[in-house]
């Protein structure tokens, strides 16, 4: 669901054909017969953005199912691997209550200094808490620095701010973090337990509303929830498969935390064969998430200092940050190290190890609300490196805003709609807009292609390979870590002199990745590939070429050096690059192929693999054997203490995701911090409770648990609930001419529309629009419609249409044909069409900007836009 | 569905259409100058040197034809020699387009030996080397006998093996039937005579010469018009490709203008000339209308059943 | 008898020239098999280089085949668990990737309001960004915000790009403006 | 001597990507149809449409649908069938076309000379000319590669597996098994071409199917050109000797035209 697997990542499909070959059915939930249909088992047909109603289904049927009711794997599962059992606070209130919100609706007023967080309300959410025993008492704080105590702002509350301010090491700050403990019903009796909060929530989401809802048939509804029961349990697993037609809503994120839920119930996680599997778009995507250039985050997923959070110091952001009793217990060591990797000697534990030159995020700083500052003259220079705005979300709005820019840096391999749309662009073409009148300076950079530097990606399954250098690059074409690095060595002496306070965190960042003497430089000036990834892995401080192993050596004091937690053990010596290991393992073994690449954490190829076996640590079956404990295990003595350590061991095909000693009957320690707070049992080392979470206490934006919605613009009224759409979804620059939204079945715009990618281009079309061989494969633009509706509209094969929604007008070519159509929602005919959306206006195949036709509104956890599903209306040309 | 709707089209198109029209002529004029050369009488040798002639003018356009029509013109010696293994000798017996090219070069050889032979007969050979050649096959002698008999021979070969290789392929229409190289032997025939007609005045040909000629026209342009019907019934459900133009012009070009108007003219004993030249503009339009009719058939659009 | 991809390689190695057996009705040709005349192989001396696919997520291996610098040639990685050598579309064209006549190789510069690019020098371009990174971080810099949250950032920059990226390069890009003070740090992923 | 090697192709597990159409243009350095630049075509996700010199894979998409959501899509990589028994190897008169040792069908580029009869030879419409270098190309089953132990550009490239190279005993036996396989499961599954009694003495490209052999533009008897040549030369024989019959009798000096003529040289 929510990916076309076969035509976005055909050589992972690879896999499911084989699993098929091998008699796995495979099941494709989808608006469209696609080439992933072709070879499926079962298509289902499904409006675009329901998927939380037909998961919501799944998950209704699995509950009160026979099956999940009377083998007892699954309760064993989900009583003792996930928060089933817990018990919520009594003022939680569900969206059965509140017809469609939770309780903690409060309202958003937009803060003067930021006003681009596209929100008109949030969740407070401390009504979705566990019912939590007494707060054990805080243990001894450390003592409090002279130094520490004079940066106490005049007039703060000091006391708490002292009582955090110990350490380093921060162990007791976290400590003092710990909550009492959660109530549990293992019986999954009590009301306010998770499971029977959740069983209300979605009593409602019966075959006969996903009907209506989705307008899946009941019949295949049924089937596939039938097959998912059926090949879920000790002995099989089933796994989903998703990609973007999961993430592009408002309420993206819930869609996949639907899916997890279910997965959780089946006992479908942490165990081979198993999972919700992210296909993501690009190459390095994942790796650009993990060292991240995203506003949100900084190194290894640590949300990024935040004006709007309580982030004033170090101890303020670790108090606020640091979950005490999970993997995450560790924050401190991930911190300090991070920010030692940024201002090097500088970074000390006197001045928080730099903590006040880190900058601060004013909000949401995200794609399209950068994009809505800068139509409004806030957001003035922009550097575009290998990304093509011109032609994505809401493509006019973004090029108004480009317009408003003062300068523009493009670098890339081909010149973009991005680098051209001042004097190409659509409304420059059509006279709306002089050229002249654009004052914005360009400028464009030609870049290097994969074969003309080093460096490594980070694939999907979050591993890491390495790709070398094989031929130099023609003209002025340069990697962009030169162009980034040769600008930082010119801005370090612009600002060398300067002794203002703000330019202290510049000139204090530490900047050396200049290729040490013996190795050459690929290009004059370029860095060292090898030398950025060794500071991302980590290192002693003291001594740089003492690599660290593993994230278990990091460090608060700043003895340790490492820019990204997650990606410590990928260059565990100085000259053992492990991202670059090319060993499969031998045909016939399980094939976890520990020694090909590297995959964070700790090169562990399925997360929370614990889970993999059961209470006693025995595999749930041998069919699904994974990861077991072996009690005959010898161990070494402890190299640290030289204690003997007791016999027994997690071991099997992975690297465990758990203490590797711990037994399955360990307990945890009373004043235990991070995995210390956690059992033998409990898999999900990096949840707090070491449970699964089919509610999500905290961490989402948008509700404990998911909810159908209905997209932004829709042509139905929502059949579930009263509240209509995702009560805190974002809309970036509301009411503005150039972000204009249909209303509810608004009749201009009769039609649901979903984007979606081929096989044979790829995204903005930058990389594939300009090859010959793949140009030809799919030359031009086309919607995909359905013969009814093309029929209406008296709409040939071939023939020319105008494809609007209150955004824009494009042009496109029809491909009229069965394999997208008429659907029967709420009652009402829907027809559905689908538009490709690589093109623009330079290259070898070129065509419309489908994305002029989208909208800047988006998920509230993530900012990311509806462009899987939105209106539009369809006329020919 | 014939499963020759599945094959591709080779692009045989004007060079080819003009060589099978000019080879039919060259072939066809060659044999009745062979015949005459043989069995007439000394009145009409002036139509036997025409014929002579007409042959080695059209061996030698024929060659440049196929030549230019060739993706890489200069190795067109590869049809003859191995080209990794020169001078070892390249000819496959069972493929039309091979033992066609052999025949092509050796026809071309006797009827230029015989054209010479003519010109030698009738003193027009200037060059010294060519009067030597000339001289010895001069015309009427035995071994010019002998030469243009083999011309002769070679000729209804030329005329018919160009059919015969449209029938050796895959192809709709000429693969669908066994009659194209009979066709093409008769039109061969019709239009050798024509040309003969047209051409052979001008030499000093008699009225007699023409006027059995024009009879000998008539019976080819029957045979013709018999070959062509049982050509039709053979293809059977292929006749569907006619439905168009290249029908059009195969019923009214050709059985019109090109057999059924010169019948009535021959019969009607109306001057020869303008017989003659509809019956060339028929042995055009059929050549023309046989390679386009298959040639537009797409085996895509066939295939995809557009 | 099993004949797997890599028992290929084996199989035919001692695969020789075939021989030509005797002609049919023809001369010096036969339809019985004979060895091409050797087309020269494009990788018979090229150096190979282990690479990833810059396109998808998958992250199929390859390898380019250089000779004397230049890419002849760019596979699937056999040895590679995820692709075993096999390659999308869009991974059988990296080569165009690099051997491509469209490509961009010179540094462009538009003036405010003109109406034409101009090729400009790669090292004065670099100073010219500099200078504008500079000023516009002098110009709109924050150090604190009106309610005395010390937030040391300038919103007025947006740095975009790095999902096709590599790793490092997003280290570098994340690490250069975030000590410059700028967050607004996107890519695709947002996307 | 090595064994016949082949593809086989499963057209069951085809997800239509062109994976193929692509590796087998940058091994053999094929340019794209007119740089690149085309119309799209409409007929469902094929823009290549056939196998011609520059195409030597092509994948076909065929829709076949009763309604909305209701039927299926069948793709299939097409290639030269490197038949055992082959037009194009009969009729090419330059020898350009051989059989290899691995009992493929090459044409030499070197050797042909674009005569282009090969190209109405086939029964299958593979062969066509390459604009660049002027003459007859098709697929090599990349020979090059071949003679180097390593496996097609292709069938290497396939994400599915869809293409599968190997001796042509173990590919008909893998085959099988898969037919059987679909048999059981109901499917209405075919092997074309796998029959070395059956047309053209089989093909060492050979499919399986889901529809009859014309869906997917393959024909149902693919025949050698040679069928015609006895019975065409025979016609024609007959037809020259008709004709000859009649120049001799129409054409032959005679008594009467002696007469006619004598004024003008018969009684010198």
């Amino acid at each position: 669901m929510g990916s076309n697997m076969a035509e976005c990542h055909p050589v992972a499909f690879r896999w499911p054909m084989k699993a098929k070959l091998n008699g796995a059915k495979l099941i494709h939930v989808d608006p469209r017969f696609t080439r992933t249909s072709a070879v499926a088992d079962l298509h289902v047909p499904i409006r675009a953005g329901s998927d939380i109603a037909f998961l919501g289904g799944l998950i209704n049927y699995v509950i009160n199912s026979k099956r999940w009711n009377s083998d007892p794997f699954f309760k064993e599962f989900a009583v003792n691997y996930t928060n089933a059992a817990t018990i919520i606070v009594d003022e939680f209130k569900d969206t059965e209550d509140l017809e469609g919100v939770f309780s903690g609706m409060v309202k958003f007023t937009e803060p003067a200094f930021w006003p681009y967080n596209g929100l008109e309300g949030r969740y407070d959410n401390a009504t979705w808490a566990y019912k939590r025993g007494p707060k054990p008492p805080p243990g001894p704080i450390g003592a409090v620095t002279p130094g520490e105590l004079a940066r106490v702002a005049p007039g703060a509350a000091t006391k708490d701010l002292i009582a955090k301010r110990a350490g380093p090491p921060f162990d007791d700050l976290v400590r003092s973090l710990k909550p009492g403990p959660a109530e549990k019903d293992p019986t999954l009796q009590n009301p306010h337990c998770v499971f029977q909060i959740l069983k209300r929530h979605f009593a409602r989401y019966t075959p006969e509303m996903v009907e209506q809802v989705c307008g899946s048939p009941k019949e295949k509804f049924i089937k596939v929830a039938e097959m998912l029961l059926e090949n879920s349990g000790r002995d099989r697993t089933s796994a989903f498969a998703y990609a973007v037609a999961w993430t592009q809503h408002t309420y993206g994120v819930q869609m996949i935390s639907c899916c997890a839920l279910l997965q959780l119930l089946l006992g479908n996680i942490g165990r081979p064969g198993a999972g919700v599997m992210a296909l993501r778009g690009h190459a390095a995507i994942q790796g650009s998430t993990d060292v991240p250039t995203l506003y949100h985050s900084i190194h290894g997923y640590l949300n990024a200092p935040s004006a709007l959070r309580p982030h004033e110091t170090l101890r303020d952001y670790m108090a606020a940050e640091t979950s005490p009793t999970s993997y995450y217990g560790n924050l401190p060591k991930f911190l300090v190290s991070y920010l030692k990797s940024m201002y090097g000697a500088a970074a000390t534990a006197e001045n928080d190890f730099g903590y006040d030159w880190h900058p601060k995020i004013l909000g949401d700083h995200s794609h399209m609300a950068s994009f809505a500052a800068m139509a409004d003259g806030k957001v003035k220079g922009m550097c575009c490196v290998g990304q093509n705005p011109a032609t994505t979300l809401n493509g006019g709005a973004t090029r108004r805003a480009m317009r408003e820019l003062e300068w523009l840096v493009v670098k890339d391999n081909w010149l973009t709609e991005t680098a051209t749309h001042w004097y190409l662009g659509p409304e420059v073409k059509n006279g709306e807009v002089k050229i002249e009148d654009i004052k914005t300076e360009i400028f464009f950079f030609p870049s290097t292609q994969i074969a003309e530097y080093d460096g490594s990606f980070t694939n999907t399954q979050r591993m890491l390979q390495w790709h070398s250098f094989a031929a130099k690059a023609p003209g002025d074409c340069r990697t962009d870590s030169w162009f980034y690095h040769n600008l930082a060595k010119r801005l370090k002496k612009a600002y060398a002199d300067s002794k203002l306070p703000r330019d202290q965190g510049w000139n204090n960042l530490s900047w050396d990745f200049d290729p040490d003497a013996g190795e050459e430089p690929l290009y004059p000036g370029e860095i060292s590939a090898r030398k950025v990834l060794r500071e991302i892995n980590g290192y002693q401080t003291a001594d740089a070429k003492q690599h660290l192993k593993g994230f278990g050596e990091l460090k608060d004091d700043g003895s340790t050096t490492c820019a990204s937690w997650i990606y410590c053990g990928c260059f565990p010596a100085w000259d053992q690059n492990l991202t670059a290991r090319r060993e499969a393992d031998p045909p016939g073994v399980p094939g976890a192929h520990l020694k090909w690449g590297w995959a964070w954490p700790a090169n562990r190829r399925v997360m929370y693999n614990r889970a993999s076996a059961d209470l006693k640590g025995n595999p749930w079956s041998e069919r699904k054997r994974w990861i077991w404990w072996d009690p005959t295990f010898v161990n070494p003595p402890d190299p640290k203490t030289a204690k003997p350590v007791p016999r027994g061991k997690w071991v099997g095909y992975d690297v465990p995701d758990f203490a590797a000693t711990k037994a399955p009957d360990a307990q945890p320690k009373p004043d235990g911090i991070g995995l210390d707070a956690l059992s033998g049992t409990q898999p999900f080392i990096m949840r707090a409770d070491g449970k699964g979470w089919l509610f999500v206490p905290a961490g989402l934006v948008d509700g404990p648990l998911p909810t159908h919605y209905e997209p932004h613009e829709s042509p139905i009224h929502n059949p579930l609930y009263k509240q209509q759409t995702s009560p805190v979804h974002k809309v970036w620059a509301p009411g503005k001419p150039y972000n204009q939204l249909a209303a509810v079945g608004d009749p201009k715009f009769p039609y649901v529309i979903s984007t979606y990618r081929l096989t044979e281009h790829y995204l903005a079309g930058a990389m594939s629009r300009w090859l010959p061989w793949l140009a030809e494969l799919q030359p031009e633009l086309f919607i995909e419609l359905g013969k009814d509706l093309a029929k209406e509209k008296g709409i040939r094969n071939l023939d020319w249409v105008v494809v609007s929604s209150p955004r824009g007008r494009i042009r496109a070519k029809a491909l009229v044909t069965d394999r997208i159509g008429v659907m029967q929602i709420a009652g009402k005919r829907i027809h559905h069409v689908g538009m490709p959306w690589h093109w623009g206006w330079m290259g070898l195949s070129t065509g419309d900007v489908v994305n002029d036709l989208t909208s800047w509104v988006g998920d509230p956890n993530v900012s990311i836009h509806e462009g899987k599903a939105f209106v539009c209306n369809v006329e020919k040309a | 569905m014939s499963d020759t709707f599945f094959s591709g089209a080779p692009h045989w198109t004007w060079f080819i259409i003009v060589y099978f029209f000019v080879g039919g002529i060259a072939g066809g004029a060659c044999f009745l100058a062979a015949v005459l050369d043989w069995f007439g009488g000394p009145g009409d040798r002036p139509v036997v040197r025409t014929g002579y002639n007409v042959a080695a003018v059209g061996a030698i356009l024929s060659g440049a034809l196929l030549t230019i029509d060739l993706g890489k013109p200069l190795r067109f010696w590869h049809m003859v020699f191995q080209s990794a293994n020169f001078p070892a000798i390249m000819f496959k017996g069972w493929s039309p387009i091979s033992f066609g090219a052999w025949g092509l070069l050796v026809f071309g050889f006797f009827a230029v030996l015989s054209a010479l032979g003519g010109m030698a007969e009738e003193g027009r050979l200037r060059n010294p080397a060519l009067r030597a050649v000339g001289g010895a096959v001069r015309g009427g002698s035995g071994l010019a006998k002998v030469v243009g008999g083999v011309a002769g021979l070679l000729g209804i070969f030329i005329a018919g093996y160009t059919g015969v290789l449209l029938s050796v392929t895959n192809r709709p229409i000429w693969a669908d039937s066994p009659w194209l190289g009979a066709l093409f032997i008769a039109s061969g025939a019709s239009t050798g005579a024509a040309a003969l007609i047209l051409l052979s005045p001008r030499r000093g040909a008699n009225e007699q010469s023409l006027a059995r000629l024009s009879a000998f026209d008539t019976k080819a342009l029957v045979v013709e018009l018999l070959v062509l019907v049982l050509f039709l019934a053979s293809l059977g459900s292929v006749n569907r490709v006619w439905i168009g133009l290249w029908g059009l012009v195969l019923l009214v070009g050709v059985v019109g203008l090109g057999i059924l108007a010169p019948l009535r003219l021959h019969i009607q004993r109306r001057p020869v000339a303008s017989a003659a030249k509809l019956v060339l503009l028929g042995g055009f339009l059929l050549r023309l209308a046989t390679i386009f009719a298959s040639e537009g058939v797409d085996r895509y659009r066939v295939a995809a059943g557009l | 008898m099993q004949v797997s991809r890599r028992d290929f390689l084996r199989l035919t190695t001692n695969a020789g020239a075939g021989t030509a057996i005797g002609g049919l009705v023809g001369l010096g040709v036969t339809l019985a098999p004979a060895t091409a005349r050797a087309q020269e192989l494009r990788i018979k001396d090229a150096k190979t280089t282990p690479s990833i696919c810059p396109f998808c997520s998958v992250g199929c291996a390859t390898l380019i085949h250089t000779v004397d610098g230049k890419i002849v040639n760019i596979e699937g990685d056999p040895r590679s668990p995820h692709n075993e050598g096999t390659l999308c579309p869009k991974g059988a064209a990296i080569y165009q990737l690099h051997m491509n006549p469209n490509r961009a190789t010179k540094v462009l510069h538009r003036k405010p309001g003109a109406r034409d690019w101009e090729v400009v020098e790669l090292e004065w371009a670099m100073d010219r960004v500099a200078e504008l990174i500079k000023k516009t971080r002098d110009e709109t810099f924050i150090e604190k915000l009106p309610n005395g949250k010390l937030v040391n950032m300038s919103p007025a920059m947006f740095a975009l790009g790095g999902a096709t990226l590599d790793n490092e390069f997003n280290h570098v890009c994340q690490k250069f403006w975030r000590g410059l003070g700028v967050v607004a740090i996107e890519n695709q992923a947002r996307i | 001597m090595p064994e016949p090697m082949g593809f086989f192709t499963d057209t069951t597990v085809c997800i239509g990507c062109k994976a193929c159409e692509v590796a087998c243009k940058e091994w053999n350095q094929l340019p794209a149809e007119n740089g690149g630049i085309r119309e799209l075509s409409g007929d469902s996700y094929d823009n290549t449409r056939r196998l011609d010199g520059i195409h030597w894979r092509h994948v076909r998409f065929i829709e076949q649908f009763k309604g909305p959501y209701d039927g299926r899509w069948l793709m299939m990589s097409d290639v030269c069938k490197h038949c055992v028994q082959a037009g194009c190897l009969e009729v090419c008169p330059t020898g350009a076309i051989i059989r290899t040792e691995f009992d493929t069908v090459v044409i030499q580029s070197d050797v042909c000379n674009g005569c282009r009869a090969c190209i109405a030879a086939c029964p299958f419409g593979v062969i066509d000319v390459n604009p660049v270098s002027g003459t007859a190309q098709k697929c090599t089953l990349c020979y090059d590669r071949l003679t180097v132990g390593l496996e097609p550009a292709c069938s290497k490239a396939c994400p599915t597996d869809s293409i599968q190279f190997g001796t042509i005993t173990e590919l008909r036996t893998r085959a099988q098994k898969r037919a059987d396989q679909l048999k059981a499961q109901g499917v209405k599954a075919a092997l074309y071409g796998a029959d070395s009694n059956g047309p053209l003495g089989g093909l060492n490209s050979f499919y399986l199917l889901v529809d009859e052999p014309e869906v997917y533009g393959l024909p149902r008897k693919p025949q050698l050109p040679s069928r015609n040549l006895a019975k065409s030369a025979g016609f024609s024989l007959l037809s020259a000797g008709v004709l000859g019959v009649l120049a001799l009798v129409g054409l032959r000096k005679r008594r009467m035209d002696e007469v006619g003529a004598g004024g003008t040289g018969g009684s010198n």
